[in-house]
């Protein structure tokens, strides 16, 4: 982990509030894991104030570049997609616990809004390793949806599902992703990121299908390191149930751990 | 050649700048960020007799040039502490500034017993925003006769530095330091958090999972800056002043206002150099100005 | 269609939004830039018995988020305001509150009385942030006892609706609060201002001329929605909300947190149709969730 | 006085620190008159929070534009000097009293560093007025001195005055202004814009000379428009003192009449 000043190569509006920032830094793309994030420095420091995290979407190690992906929300977010190509920006990373690849093929990659961004780079970087990818990504509309293809090699499979049924299939993600169980999909493991009450419905599906299952967990941060006890979950183990801090044992954890 | 030493009671510190105690950690986060050795001295989290879980999440939310916190003084316990955490920082070679704090006065006492005699810690911060929860739940900081008293327990036990680290939450925070000087306590300590709250307007109930925080962070600065400048006036003890910090200039407002050591806590959080930063600053603008001792500015606000 | 409508004891107004005292003078020179009739009400800038000069500049000066300022109440006195200013206000069919200040119980008790029958003033604000010179310069707005009876005193002259408005610089404002209920107040309004400094490092003096001032903006808004909070669960009078608000959302918090009108202050010098913007905004979110009635949202933070 | 959106036009840095932007905005243009100022919304009205006052540099009623010169000093200007060509921006004016030409030719401008804002305005419409008009303008050295020829029609004789003697005459704008003085220059009324010290040393002065003599003040500003009292310097005026309101009883003052 380092504080670096990353060269801001390119960054695109890729669908409606979306936004996709390539950095130039070859530390970060070259030492960065699927699942970690970089805490941003935005604006001047006084308004907005803290930094803001976000989850690394993809790397290119060989042209040190990294890749965010990254939802207009609010202040920080907007000033983000107000850079320039050749602007600095000021990160901390690669920060956080990555995924770990433990189970068997397929492994499973559930998406849910711009929880997408830290899988994607999951499900590139499992597809080099050999392994087979199914992603499931699931928004509002059409217009919400990212163009994923775009950040993944062909061979990752993908299912889309948006709730207006203008994209993929009509539904939910967890609906969707269901019918596809149904219909046979036999996952090894399980990726889940995106809001907090598609994953709670996953975490508590899967104790039906007792898949090892994996999520990124997001909580309000301040130093993003691990100093300020800020960013706590709660999590269970061994019987007793205790806080840990997403931004240094998480932001991945393993689902049947969470205090849902 | 301009020095950046100062002292604080007994303490000598070879320049002004401390961490604000909860955020920092216990300084190993920050070590691959900075060297911890350029720091002025490091006050640690606040650490209990027995370990504390803390608060539930939400537990920070930003405000508008500010931030709410509601930890919950989550921290491992005395005795996690010092056998786990304190062989550490005593390899350090910078003063190190143990933060305390009880749910009654013997809780206190009792740290600081087995606190005394430690090698390796400088000084003994009292942080007195902490519920009694005998006395009904009052905070220590609040209340002249609770904190008088207190302070008086802890002195009994050690004989070391010891700072009394003030709540900006009373109607009159020079009574409450006088009070603590009664009580046997070498230097000041201001201010910790300011009480706050956001809601959630769209849950329509309050944000924190707490409900309320502290306040900290640059919209506070006024705020403690006043706060410093009187009890500047006020009593004889040597101030650390601290309340949004963030740059030299900031620094140097505390410093003329009566603050003879400062500390940065948000300001780390947006720039894990700030302290380093602020060093290389006030040599530098001591430098220009032609000031030789630190001791200079101190307290340089009142003298119109 | 959704009711903007609410109460504040007797005083019932088309809108919950309110001007803070101080920050729109006697309404005048705002009134090209948008339509008065469109407040909910106008509080209007303290009036003292005889007219005060104020103090010495600078009076102002921007802080993180936030401003400070130290105006010293300058203003024409009661009869300048009741031969120059009240027939002008009284043309304006929106309620007018009147805020009044003194360095006596006896200079409050005679604005009261000067004030009473006086048509076209729908409510008293009571300032409190005013050193009492009879009693050593304590505040009224910090001591239970001077504020119960000083309420009380102008509860014997004044028939109308009575606000008492708050200071935040207490270790307990609901003491306060309660204080001001038993001597009479109909309504709470809460926060005045917060006091800070700021130094300037060049002069390395305190910038403002009265060395000190009042903490107003976004900066202070956390530490008021607590307030606001905190008073809603202890009292059963209304609340009038205020610190920080410069839109919708904001308004929001301070409805939820259990005001019932909200009042706009730093938010006008920043843009002088925030509160049109917020009307406006109210209603389009009401209308959204399906709310009908205001009330509905008064401290609806605190049911879960 | 109105709350004006009014479009960037140009924006230029014209001398180190120095910006001039030109505004479209013909009800602003066309009745702005010299001496009054107008109060511009920078940024997100958090941080910086306040609006920030600028006197209007002169103005086109022909084409409906309004040009401001503002000194790049803190966050605000910081801010500002960042404004793009099609930008919009919000003002309230024209506010403040005017400069009134009530004395004799001819007439003397006294301008210290971003002080020149308002006089060149002056200058210009009492040159259109057919007054002879005389510009002493003093700054630190060359590279802080504003083209002040570009803003202005040919007939304002312009004296320059450096610290280090790097353009124009050698010393401070009071030295140089005595100097012409002393040479024969016989000013029938003075106007004078700049730092605090630089008008006290001038009013001063003026006690000898007996001029009339009017001086456009700064002061920190809440509303701008009076309400808030904030802005206050204090005047004397039949033997009593009295606070007054930059905004609304200024900028201008009598210079007899400020306590200096
Ligand atoms: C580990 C981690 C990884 C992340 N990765 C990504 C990623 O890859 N891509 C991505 O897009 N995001 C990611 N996020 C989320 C991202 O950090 C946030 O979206 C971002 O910080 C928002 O900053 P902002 O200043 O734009 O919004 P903020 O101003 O902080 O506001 C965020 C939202 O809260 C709302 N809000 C503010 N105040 C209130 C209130 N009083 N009541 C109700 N609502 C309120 C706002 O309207 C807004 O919608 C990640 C978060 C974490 C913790
Ligand atoms: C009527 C009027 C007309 C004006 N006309 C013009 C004009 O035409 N052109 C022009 O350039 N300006 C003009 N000004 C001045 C202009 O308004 C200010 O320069 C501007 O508001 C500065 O805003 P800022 O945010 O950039 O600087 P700010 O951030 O507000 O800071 C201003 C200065 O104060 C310093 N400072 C901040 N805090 C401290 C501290 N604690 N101690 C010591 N110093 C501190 C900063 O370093 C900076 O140098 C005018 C002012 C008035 C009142
Ligand atoms: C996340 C966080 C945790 C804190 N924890 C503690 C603590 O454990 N003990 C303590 O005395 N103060 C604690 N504080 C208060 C700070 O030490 C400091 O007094 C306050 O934040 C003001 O300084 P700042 O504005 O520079 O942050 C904490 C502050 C923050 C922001
Ligand atoms: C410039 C200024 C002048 C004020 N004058 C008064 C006053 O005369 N009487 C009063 O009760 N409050 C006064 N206040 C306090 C406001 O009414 C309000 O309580 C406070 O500013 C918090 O609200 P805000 O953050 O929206 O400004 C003043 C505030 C400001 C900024
Ligand atoms: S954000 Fe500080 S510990 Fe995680
Ligand atoms: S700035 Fe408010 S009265 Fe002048």
């Amino acid at each position: 982990m380092k504080q670096c000043q990353a060269l801001v190569q390119e960054i695109n509006e890729v669908s409606s509030y979306f936004y996709c920032l390539t950095l130039e830094e070859p530390y970060l793309a070259q030492t960065a894991q699927p699942g970690q994030f970089l805490h941003l420095r935005v604006g001047n420091g006084i308004a907005p104030l803290l930094r803001r995290p976000f989850s690394v979407a993809g790397t290119s190690p060989a042209t040190g570049t990294i890749r965010l992906l990254f939802r207009r929300v609010g202040a920080g977010t907007e000033l983000l997609s107000c850079l320039r190509k050749g602007d600095w920006l000021d990160c901390l990373g690669p920060l956080g616990t990555p995924f770990s690849a433990v189970g068997k093929d397929p492994a499973v990659l559930l998406a849910g809004g711009a929880g997408v961004a830290p899988l994607l780079f999951l499900g590139e970087s499992m597809l080099n390793a050999g392994k087979n990818v199914h992603l499931f990504y699931g928004a509002a509309d059409a217009k919400a949806l990212l163009p994923v293809d775009r950040f993944l090699s062909p061979g990752v499979l993908i299912h889309f599902a948006t709730e207006d049924g203008s994209v993929g299939e009509h539904g939910n993600l967890s609906d969707v992703f269901k019918l596809a169980l149904d219909k046979g999909l036999a996952p090894g493991e399980l990726f889940a990121c995106g809001p907090l009450p598609l994953l709670r419905v996953l975490a508590n599906e899967n104790r039906r299908w007792v898949l090892p299952m994996q999520v990124s967990l997001e909580e309000n941060m301040a130093c993003g390191v691990g100093a300020c006890q800020g960013c706590a979950v709660l999590i269970k183990k061994d019987g007793e149930t205790l806080y840990k801090r997403v931004c240094r044992e998480g932001p991945v954890f393993n689902s049947s751990e969470v205090v849902w | 050649m301009s020095s950046l030493k100062t002292r604080i009671a007994k303490l000598e510190l070879e320049t002004p700048l401390l961490t604000a105690s909860g955020t920092f950690g216990f300084g190993d986060e920050y070590a691959s960020l900075m060297n911890l050795e350029g720091l002025g001295g490091l006050v640690v989290k606040t650490i209990t007799l027995l370990p504390r879980s803390g608060n539930p999440p939400p537990r920070l939310v930003e405000t508008p040039a500010g931030m709410l916190n509601a930890i919950g003084l989550q921290n491992p316990g005395l005795q996690h502490f010092l056998e786990k955490e304190l062989p550490l920082l005593q390899n350090l070679h910078i003063p190190l500034i143990l933060s305390i704090a009880g749910e009654t006065e013997e809780e206190y006492a009792a740290l600081a017993e087995a606190l005394e005699g430690c090698t390796g810690i400088a000084a003994l911060e009292l942080n007195l925003s902490c519920p009694n929860v005998k006395k009904g739940g009052i905070l220590f900081g609040t209340d002249i006769v609770l904190l008088g008293s207190l302070v008086e327990k802890v002195r009994a036990h050690w004989t070391g530095t010891l700072i009394a680290k003030l709540t900006p939450n009373v109607t009159d925070v020079v009574h409450l330091a006088h009070a603590a000087a009664r009580g046997g306590a070498d230097v000041i300590a201001a201010i910790n958090t300011i009480r706050g709250m956001v809601i959630d307007i769209t849950k329509r109930r309050p944000l924190l999972g707490n409900r309320f925080g502290g306040l900290s962070g640059p919209a506070v600065r006024p705020v403690a800056v006043k706060i410093v400048y009187d009890l500047y006036e006020a009593i004889k003890l040597p101030i650390i002043g601290m309340g949004g910090i963030m740059n030299t200039n900031d620094a140097l407002q505390f410093i003329m206002a009566g603050a003879s050591a400062v500390a940065v806590g948000t300001g780390n959080f947006v720039e894990p150099r700030t302290i380093p930063q602020i060093t290389a600053g006030l040599k530098e603008y001591m430098e220009k100005s032609g000031i030789k001792d630190l001791h200079e500015l101190v307290g340089a606000a009142h003298e119109s």
